[in-house]
């Protein structure tokens, strides 16, 4: 705690240098080391404040809230209190926007004094946060969702840590998967937007060096509401298979379409696990059996540690939880985690634990990457199935890769 | 190649059609209330929201075809005759304001009811399923929806051109002050125009909802192109706005197949071209003759 | 009606035409508005155009303007051709109209309407004309007094524009129009709307102005046009009818029969 | 701040009386430059955030005041006005990672690409007027929006990356000057203050030129104007320009404040919530706009946390149109006018407007 209060109270005079007010806060931290010195500096320094830099309305809202339960949870089987001091929960609507996002983000850091980042879903705003978290280096910066490659990639930014995935994790490595299971071509189709360009290039690489053949290449822009077009292009390419990267409302109206069109008869269809996801399937249906993907968590993933969790967060916020509370749900494992370890929130002395912390999670065993901050984690290859009651479908882990990495994006200590 | 061209047609023909539907009410709520409608973006999302509902509600999409329209028109209504009419002798430039106003309240209505979670409008069996078009498999659906929309577009154009009421409304749209001095009652008028154009608005909603997803940010989503339609058909011509929702349907679906990510580009530049050299829109003269 | 009448400046008057139309035509659509006119106007005279209402007399003076181009044909102020120049073009050559509507900005002061008009011989888009404040223009406001002592508005200079009685409101579109420094003015109706009292204020302020200023009138009034015409032109269904003095147009038959005959299209 | 009082000072000493401020509205506005200027420390000291809202409020305003030159001033509305605000904004975030961080460098760039795209997109829209207007610049607007977000420079170039697609360019630096760092917001809310205040002093200067009293004649009655001699469309472009040029500054201040700059800056949605700020203050009133743009920024900052804010924002828009048109500055003007006449007026708007839903 004091390591905060001696660092803000720097904050501006010191001039911009971000790591001459590391060290002053290190040094505060080394000083002061007890709880004792912060209180003076408002209410606020009472107990921990974690601060959810997330949308909660618009077309990500869902995701944002999943998050916020999944971190709840965890808070509440610890009945709400870390080494004996309250956590408040603050939210912030980025509403997905970049802008938004970089004030809220100043908000939580600088009005509430946040110990804790959590968020953002978007990449776009992810990258606008860089610069602020890194700035007031105030602050554990926990991604639980945002998955471009990048935002490690360009820079390394120290606080950053990744609860989520990457979007190397989530493309490259079901290219295996289709090359051996299902087909040696294949054609991508894929959101034209950064992460959409980023899976399927990701996903090319790896397939192409195992000696599979990309047949072409379709782009759709953000937002497409009609796939036909699209669908002819994948359709008049003959691959055997599609991989693809789309999310959301795209993602609906995709597998929709390519249902329709009649085209799952002809070909195989895979994807990032976004494409069939929790908050996409309802919408999807029937249209989406058959369908393969890839992802870091799955509800219906059978382990005696995600049946625990499954259960306790249907009793905690009822209906099931999917990934993005998974996500919340580790986000608040790894904070916790970080200040037991340390007996305090000094955000450099945290980044240390953090490095080193592996921990259970619904997904299966998690540590992150000590020079990426990436997560290591289980990767499971899913196929939707109809649900055990018929009404509806479900993913069903059908494969398991085990501890994945990813490149290292030149970040090393 | 040959079938690519095929799908894109039907695509395109089926684009065009239903944004017709949508921009047929901007069209005429501009021509006669002189008033540029940002909330009818807000209404035709408010007739995929009413889709599920009923949809879900009765099990049946039939009836929400046809009574999520109508809930559609009494919102309009209530827009029309709380907001707008006080404000018939203001600057246009007010309108505006309030029907942008109108619809961020209508949007965060639907946030708080029923959330952000995309919807779809389930599709009766009977239209589900794909049947072949010549050389290429189309989804029935899509076809119904082409076929629902051009017919109600082509009864519309009947009642505009053909019906006494028709009449009176091209007419009002040119010239109010005669209107009313034949002794009908122009607000009576302007009111069910406005509901005309919601209620079909709240048709391309519900049509849409069963192939598309449904999202609160779907209204806005419409409102630009809707407005690109609407220009180039020549604001306040209803025949133009058919055409130019054809075109611009068709424009979509074409530039789809070849370069995806120039067609928003296209479409403005499109837009702008018809302002600097007919800003009376590519269509509009034929009408006004 | 194929027959034209070409006005030539013999048969009507010794001096040098100000202006001068060969075979003006303006069409909107397959309406023709201006049917081949050809016209002289002399230069420090007063001209007047007269017709039934549709006959062309505002779209005329709009040629004159720049507001429309010609369909077909030439217009010439002092020898150059001004058809198809911008308005503002054809007002810095020296042609300036006024407005039968009353024309002004309400909003602004009687002062400060004339002074947007002699404004325009001070300032163009150099540095002061950005930086200065615009009361601190001292040549632009002393013509403006000037003028509305001309217009005999100097008593209500700094009223509003929108609160002068009607009146006033026509001198003041008059004044406008003179601060524009009009070597032809155009004036479309002067007096339309006037009690008889101010008809004739206004019939003095014409006469005055016509000391220094060639003067075309669009004028309904034929005891007005009779008055202070020195020549009559007369428009029917955008074609030239007749042309002359004031005495010939009276006797002018054909005159006659489109006014009487032809006037039902009001 | 001298130098402001010697402007306002002179034209205050001006014969005629239709100042577009009084010399009391002139008052109040040195009182609140003063206000916030002190105020700043101590926002700092207490609540550095609000410092933060302070800054986005007065970039937001200034962004505001851009409009209101052309629209409320001059009679064009503009659908458009974000096109030159990420214009601005994008120049700067390119200039400070490649080329300099110096403000006086960079910020006066800004002011000229803003100024040069309003100048290209005045020149092919002023032809149109009222709606038509409205809907051209809306058009070009989207056009750049569509350009940035799909990056089309990079391609036609042929480089990697220009405007960095729908990510934006990131992590961009604040400015520096005579190595004084702008980087702690306090320093850069002084900044802000000061271009926003000499900003607001440079457009009523010219407001009241003579180039800006034959803009108001062309919002008035353009044909007159016309008529008058002068070459309207010149004056249009170039009045629309200067705006531009005003609206670039907002984006130059913006995006490093933000540090980021995106296509979002550009899209539709900022020029319509801009026209909505400048309804909600009360158009042509030069100040009037500026506390309706802080007004939203704030609304919208204090709204964030209810679920419902959407709902709440959109009423307030829809019952200032409907009863209180002249916007914020209307509201003030009646009231210091006749301050006891509030609660009739407030009853007669609302019989009045009962009176018209019965019609």
């Amino acid at each position: 705690m004091s390591g905060k209060g001696v660092g803000r109270s720097h904050s501006s005079t010191t001039s911009g240098g971000s790591v001459s007010r590391r060290q002053l806060l290190a040094s505060g931290a080394a000083v002061g080391g007890t709880a004792a010195l912060g209180g003076c500096l408002g209410s606020r320094e009472d107990g921990l404040t974690v601060g959810f830099a997330l949308p909660f309305t618009g077309t990500y809202a869902l995701l944002g809230e999943s998050i916020v339960d999944g971190f709840e949870l965890y808070l509440d089987q610890r009945d709400g209190e870390v080494n004996g001091e309250e956590v408040e929960l603050v939210r912030r609507d980025t509403e997905a926007d970049t802008n938004k996002g970089v004030d809220v983000t100043r908000e939580l850091l600088i009005k509430e004094r946040a110990d804790a980042i959590v968020g953002p879903v978007s990449s776009a705003v992810a990258m606008a946060m860089i610069q602020p978290i890194e700035t007031e280096s105030s602050a554990i910066w926990f991604n639980a969702n945002a998955g471009d490659y990048r935002i490690t990639a360009e820079g390394c930014p120290e606080y950053h840590f990744r609860t989520s995935f990457n979007d190397w994790q989530t493309s490259a490595p079901l290219a295996r998967f289709v090359y051996e299971e299902i087909a040696d071509n294949v054609c991508l189709a894929y959101a034209d937007y950064a992460f959409g360009q980023n899976s399927k290039e990701f996903f090319k690489e790896a397939f192409e060096e195992l000696g599979g053949e990309v047949v072409d290449e379709v782009g759709a822009p953000l937002g497409t509401d009609d796939f036909s077009p699209y669908l002819g292009d994948i359709q008049d390419s003959g691959a055997e298979a599609v991989y693809s990267f789309f999310a959301g409302g795209d993602a609906v109206n995709y597998v929709n379409a390519f249902s329709s069109f009649g085209l799952d008869e002809e070909m195989t269809q895979t994807g990032s696990g976004f494409l069939l996801a929790n908050d996409t399937l309802p919408a999807q249906g029937a249209s989406a059996l058959g369908m393969y993907s890839l992802l870091h968590y799955t509800t219906t993933h059978d382990s005696d540690r995600n049946r625990t969790f499954v259960e306790n967060y249907e009793q905690l916020h009822g209906g099931s939880p999917n990934v993005y509370a998974c996500q919340g749900y580790d986000s608040a494992q790894a904070f916790v985690d970080a200040v037991e370890e340390t007996g305090g929130t000094d955000p450099d002395e945290m980044v240390d634990s953090l490095v080193e912390m592996e921990f259970d999670s619904p997904r299966g065993q998690f540590r992150f990457n000590p020079d990426t901050h990436e997560p290591i984690h289980n990767m499971y290859v899913r196929e939707v199935v109809e649900s055990d009651d018929g009404e509806s479908v479900e993913n069903e882990v059908i494969d398991t890769l085990e501890e994945v990495e990813g490149p290292a994006w030149g970040c090393s200590n | 190649m040959i079938e690519s061209v095929l799908r894109a047609t039907l695509l395109g023909l089926q684009l065009g059609m239903t944004l017709a539907l949508i921009a047929a009410g901007l069209t005429l709520i501009f021509g006669m209330l002189d008033v540029i409608n940002f909330a009818h973006g807000a209404l035709y999302m408010l007739g995929a929201y009413f889709g599920t509902v009923v949809a879900g509600q009765l099990g049946s999409f039939w009836l929400a075809l046809v009574l999520a329209p109508l809930m559609v028109g009494l919102v309009g209504a209530a827009i029309e005759i709380f907001s707008l009419r006080p404000l018939y002798d203001r600057n246009p430039l007010y309108h505006i304001l309030l029907t942008f106003g109108v619809a961020i309240m209508i949007q965060g209505a639907i946030i708080e009811i029923w959330g952000a979670q995309s919807m779809q409008i389930p599709v009766p069996d009977l239209l589900s399923g794909s049947v072949s078009v010549g050389p290429v498999n189309y989804p029935v659906y899509w076809l119904f929806v082409l076929a629902v929309s051009t017919l109600l577009i082509a009864v519309v154009w009947l009642a505009i051109e053909r019906s006494d009421l028709g009449i009176l409304m091209r007419a009002s749209a040119h010239d109010t002050e005669m209107v009313s001095a034949l002794g009908i009652d122009v607000s009576k008028v302007f009111t069910g125009v406005f509901v005309f154009g919601a209620v079909l608005a709240g048709v391309a909603g519900v049509l849409l909802g069963g192939s598309r997803s449904v999202h609160p940010g779907m209204g806005f989503g419409i409102i630009i192109e809707t407005f690109i339609v609407v220009v180039i058909g020549g604001l306040g011509s209803f025949r133009g706005a058919v055409y130019a929702a054809l075109l611009i349907g068709l424009v979509t679906a074409y530039g789809a197949l070849i370069a995806p990510t120039l067609t928003d580009l296209f479409l403005f530049a499109m837009m702008a071209i018809v302002l600097m050299a007919k800003p009376s829109g590519l269509f509009g003269a034929t009408e006004a003759a | 009606m194929n027959e034209t009448v070409t006005a030539t400046a013999s048969d009507v008057s010794e001096t040098d035409p100000i202006l001068r139309t060969e075979g003006v035509t303006k069409k909107f659509g397959t309406l023709t508005a201006i049917d081949d006119v050809s016209i002289e106007i002399p230069a420090d005279e007063i001209t007047s155009i007269i017709g039934p209402n549709g006959a062309g007399k505002t779209t005329l003076f709009n040629l004159f303007t720049g507001k429309h181009e010609p369909t077909g044909g030439r217009i010439e102020f002092r020898g150059e051709s001004i058809g198809g120049l911008a308005p503002h073009e054809i007002v810095d050559r020296g042609v300036v109209r006024s407005f039968q509507i009353t024309n002004f900005f309400g909003e602004l002061t009687a002062l400060e309407n004339v002074r947007i008009a002699t404004q325009a011989h001070y300032s163009g888009f150099g540095p002061g004309d950005f930086a200065r404040h615009h009361a601190s223009l001292e040549e632009p406001i002393a013509d403006a007094y000037e003028i509305l002592e001309r217009v005999h508005l100097e008593d209500a200079a700094r009223t509003t524009a929108a609160n002068l009685s009607y009146g006033q409101r026509r001198h003041l579109e008059i004044g406008i129009a003179l601060a524009a420094r009009p070597e032809l003015l155009l004036m479309d109706e002067p007096t339309a709307g006037m009690s008889p009292e101010e008809t004739h204020e206004v019939v003095d302020l014409v006469r005055a102005i016509a000391d220094d200023v060639t003067l075309v009138l669009i004028e309904h009034d034929t005891d007005i046009v009779m008055e202070l015409s020195d020549q009559i032109a007369v428009l029917n269904e955008g074609e030239l009818l007749s042309w002359g003095a004031p005495a010939e147009i009276q006797a002018d038959e054909r005159v006659q029969r489109a006014y009487l005959g032809g006037g039902g299209r009001e | 701040m001298k130098s402001v009082v010697e402007l306002f000072g002179r034209s205050q000493s001006s014969q005629t009386g239709d100042q577009l401020l009084s010399s009391r509205g002139r008052l109040a506005v040195l009182v609140a430059v003063g206000a916030l200027a002190l105020f700043a420390p101590i926002a700092d000291a207490y609540e550095p955030f609000w410092l933060n809202m302070l800054v986005r409020m007065m970039i937001f305003a200034l962004l505001a005041l851009s409009l209101d030159f052309v629209f409320g001033y001059a009679g064009l509305l503009s659908f458009g006005h974000a096109a030159m605000f990420g214009a601005g904004g994008y120049a700067a975030a390119m200039l400070i990672s490649e080329v300099t961080a110096n403000a006086l460098v960079v910020l006066p760039a800004a002011m000229v690409v803003g100024a040069v795209v309003a100048g290209i997109i005045g020149w092919f829209s002023v032809r149109a007027r009222g709606i038509y207007f409205a809907m051209l610049t809306l058009a070009f607007a989207q056009l750049f929006y569509v350009m940035a977000f799909t990056d089309l420079p990079a391609t036609i170039l042929g480089v990697e990356s220009f405007t960095g697609g729908d990510n934006g360019l990131y992590g961009i630096q604040r400015y520096a000057l005579f190595g004084v760092d702008f980087t702690p917001t306090l320093v850069y809310f002084y900044l802000t203050l000061a271009a926003v205040a000499l900003s607001f002093v440079a457009l009523l200067r010219l407001s009241n030129s003579p180039f800006g009293r034959v803009l108001q004649g062309i919002r008035e009655n353009e044909e007159r104007v016309q008529f008058l001699g002068y070459d309207v469309r010149r004056y249009k472009v170039l009045g629309f320009a200067l705006s531009g040029a005003f609206a670039g500054l907002a984006g130059g201040l913006y995006v490093p404040f933000q540090s980021v700059s995106h296509p979002g800056l550009l899209h539709w949605m900022i020029s319509g919530e801009l026209v909505v700020m400048l309804l909600l203050g009360g158009l042509g009133t030069l100040w009037g706009p500026m506390l309706g743009a802080a007004l939203v920024v704030f609304l919208e900052e204090q709204l964030a946390g209810f679920a419902s804010w959407e709902i709440v924002l959109g009423g307030i828009f829809v019952v200032v149109v409907i009863f209180a048109p002249r916007g914020l500055a209307g509201a003030i003007i009646s009231v210091r006018d006749d301050p006891t006449n509030v609660a009739t007026n407030a009853k007669r708007a609302i019989r009045n407007y009962i009176d018209k839903v019965r019609r």
